[in-house]
């Protein structure tokens, strides 16, 4: 599969999760390709972390506004009972459990649901900006990503080796493998990706995957 | 009472060698171009940058990090800046990067005289290294300390003589929260009107935060990601 | 999505006895005074009711406090009310009081997600017996905790029906704060628009905090203390 | 002196201290009496604990709105320039040490700047309100007061005996016997009502004075 099939496999699967009223938060990457899947008939407001609900679509050319951006500085434009806020507000937002969803990429996901995803010891750090609030803060914390690394190393591991992001904050991860959900006793995969058997996602896996025992085909 | 002074030159003439600044804005959306240009050409240096991001090397904070002004920032995420990776190997630059809502919650802390507070963000991260957790409800949380400048440089939309402002969309960001926790807020605004100009019930900052205002110009508004849809016939 | 139900009893139908609520207002002013006449009508008892003032015998919460249906009052000023002094002095009502800022501040933690911290306010009185001080700076601050509700009950001016919503006024005061730290926000609109119908700049809740809304009728707003000055010929 | 007398002569003093640009908290009560004294030729924002800046007289009659009152839950107006914020918001403002200046009323205040006004042991307690977040937050705080009890007995005393309101909060004491200013040392008097000598002012007062000495006579 090409890593742009993957990724919109990954994007449409996250959003059948959406439902009628959620506020979601959608990180930078894949998980803004949410946005444009929003199923029909259902109205979901966007968070971006800069201070502003109701997050519309990339603006129609010549109608750029670089007063409206969204939290990966990109251009974007209203919707109709959007609102804007400050960066402390937005934050009291996200930390105080009133975001319904929120969509991020990971570079590593462990068994306990902890997340790393901002440092890799050795490089240049550049910041975490509001990855860790929303790891804490999220009612429920959705990890889109592909399942391996682009060498094929696994990425869903028995313990993360990398600075962590967060502790226990991943509620589901989607890959284009598969449907997981963290529970108590490990990773449960529930759905798994058309042609695929269960051996084959466990082996692009370290951590043991639980099988659910209404594992279903993961619908496209 | 009247605020307003008469230029970006006159408005940052008292930032001396080794001040704490904030300086608002998210990338270089709602940066205080004028009060920055200010600031570089005054040459002022050993500042300590209290802001979201570090601009990039043409635009924004980058100017004053090219120039070597800036000893310390205090961010969030500062990837968009060749010049920062620059100095930071070199070791002519030192960072302390905070999780943006902790912040963000730590800038509102220090104008709201709370000296520290406790946040779920962080917990068993680099970040709590060194740092009291204690568990509430049974869940952790790290003791975080507010943060206070000497100065703040805020970009308003609008704002009245006596330094009431308004925001435009996502330019707001930091702006508001900075104006609070600082010694002395400088607000440059795009349009500024006489008190009563302003609809009592929008005033995003009240004017007894802000200490100096001046009328800003030639707003160049650089936009970092220009991220368009295209048009479809009719439309 | 549509948040906009039926009317004031249908939207308290599920607040049960020994709920702990929220309710606005600064004495009778920012009432939500459906919200109240509907659970007073509902009949619900045990109450814990979390609000600056306790209403006056005939009005606000009064009415409330009147048929005993509150079993605990979380105030920093209950002055006004004589049922009051009449119930506390019977063992028939507890009562919390709490500084009107750190009352404001630990509404706010509890919708932001911060479980606890520091104030100064209180320092050496009686508030701070049992109390955690600690010093930062060499000046000593209270460790205060959040407050969370299982229902807030607002009275906002105008709303959206996503449930963004205005104020008028001082009718303001803890009406946008407590909406943020229920498990359930109820709020009473004089006027409802549809999205788009609110100022995006103008908007103080963000719909995001308000589960259900109404849109509220007949409303009295009393006044405690009618202070007016006389009109000067010509004037 | 009559208690209206003394309260207007108190009233007027504090109101010499007001500079211009002051953002300026009254107390309900005589305090409140200093909003109609500001001098000619300055500009002076009220903020009302409630969610104000720039609060206005009493509305003219038939003008009063439910909706627009003062921390005294009284009608007022607004003047051009005013603004409205929630409580957390006009708190923030007051702890955060934003108020230049904050005048109130007390039952006792010490040698050490303690001040106590919120409660009598044995009476019913009607609440703190604001009082101990002002007390706590204000850059200046102005104690407002007749010098004695009704009865003559002290207000100003070695010690407080009533619960606190604060601790070594007072920046300055004004009676209609005198303006006094708190010091490391102990309470100053700066100025004293025409027609008093030290000495009666000290026989009206439990706490040691101190006696400036540049003592002089309190304009009136």
């Amino acid at each position: 599969m090409k890593d742009q099939d993957k990724r919109m496999l990954i994007a449409r699967r996250v959003a059948r999760e959406l439902r009628d009223g959620y506020y979601v938060n959608l990180g930078i990457g894949l998980p803004t390709l949410v946005s444009n899947l929003v199923p029909p008939g259902i109205e979901v407001v966007l968070q971006s972390e800069n201070g502003m609900l109701g997050v519309g679509p990339y603006p129609y050319e010549g109608e750029e506004d670089a007063d409206l951006i969204n939290a990966g500085k990109e251009t974007v434009s209203e919707i109709p009972g959007c609102c804007y806020f400050n960066s402390a507000d937005s934050f009291a937002m996200i930390r105080g459990g009133h975001i319904d969803m929120a969509v991020m990429g990971a570079m590593e996901v462990d068994e306990r649901g902890n997340i790393a995803n901002w440092m890799v010891p050795g490089k240049l750090i550049k910041g975490m900006g509001g990855a860790m609030d929303l790891v804490a803060g999220a009612r429920c914390l959705y990890v889109a990503m592909e399942h391996t690394t682009h060498d094929g190393g696994p990425k869903i591991l028995k313990q993360c080796r990398l600075p962590l992001t967060g502790l226990a904050a991943v509620n589901f991860i989607v890959t284009e493998m598969g449907f997981m959900r963290l529970t108590p006793q490990g990773i449960l995969l529930e759905e798994i990706a058309p042609g695929l058997s269960f051996e084959q996602v466990q082996a692009a896996t370290e951590a043991t995957l639980l099988r659910s025992p209404h594992l279903r085909e993961m619908p496209a | 009472m009247n605020k307003l002074v008469r230029g970006a030159d006159d408005a940052v003439a008292d930032i001396a060698n080794g001040a704490v600044l904030m300086i608002g804005g998210f990338g270089l959306s709602g940066n205080p171009e004028n009060l920055l240009q200010a600031l570089h050409k005054k040459g002022v240096t050993n500042l300590t940058v209290i802001s979201n991001n570090a601009g990039i090397e043409s635009e924004g904070i980058g100017v004053l990090l090219a120039a070597g002004q800036i000893r310390k920032m205090i961010s969030t995420y500062v990837g968009e800046n060749k010049i920062f990776e620059q100095r930071t190997r070199e070791g002519t630059l030192e960072t302390e990067l905070v999780p943006q809502g902790t912040f963000a919650e730590r800038i509102r802390a220090g104008g709201a005289g709370i000296p520290a507070f406790f946040t779920p963000a962080g917990v068993g991260t680099p970040i709590a290294q060194g740092k009291e957790t204690r568990d509430f409800d049974g869940r952790p949380y790290l003791l975080e300390h507010w943060l206070r400048a000497d100065f703040a440089l805020i970009k308003a939309y609008r704002a009245d003589r006596w330094g009431n402002l308004t925001y435009r969309k996502t330019a707001r960001n930091f702006n508001p929260i900075m104006a609070t926790a600082a010694r002395v807020t400088i607000a440059e605004a795009e349009e500024v009107v006489e008190p009563g100009g302003l609809d009592p019930e929008c005033i995003v900052t009240p004017g007894i935060y802000v200490q100096r205002l001046i009328q800003g110009a030639a707003y160049r508004k650089p936009i970092e990601r220009r991220t368009i849809r295209k048009r479809e016939p009719g439309q």
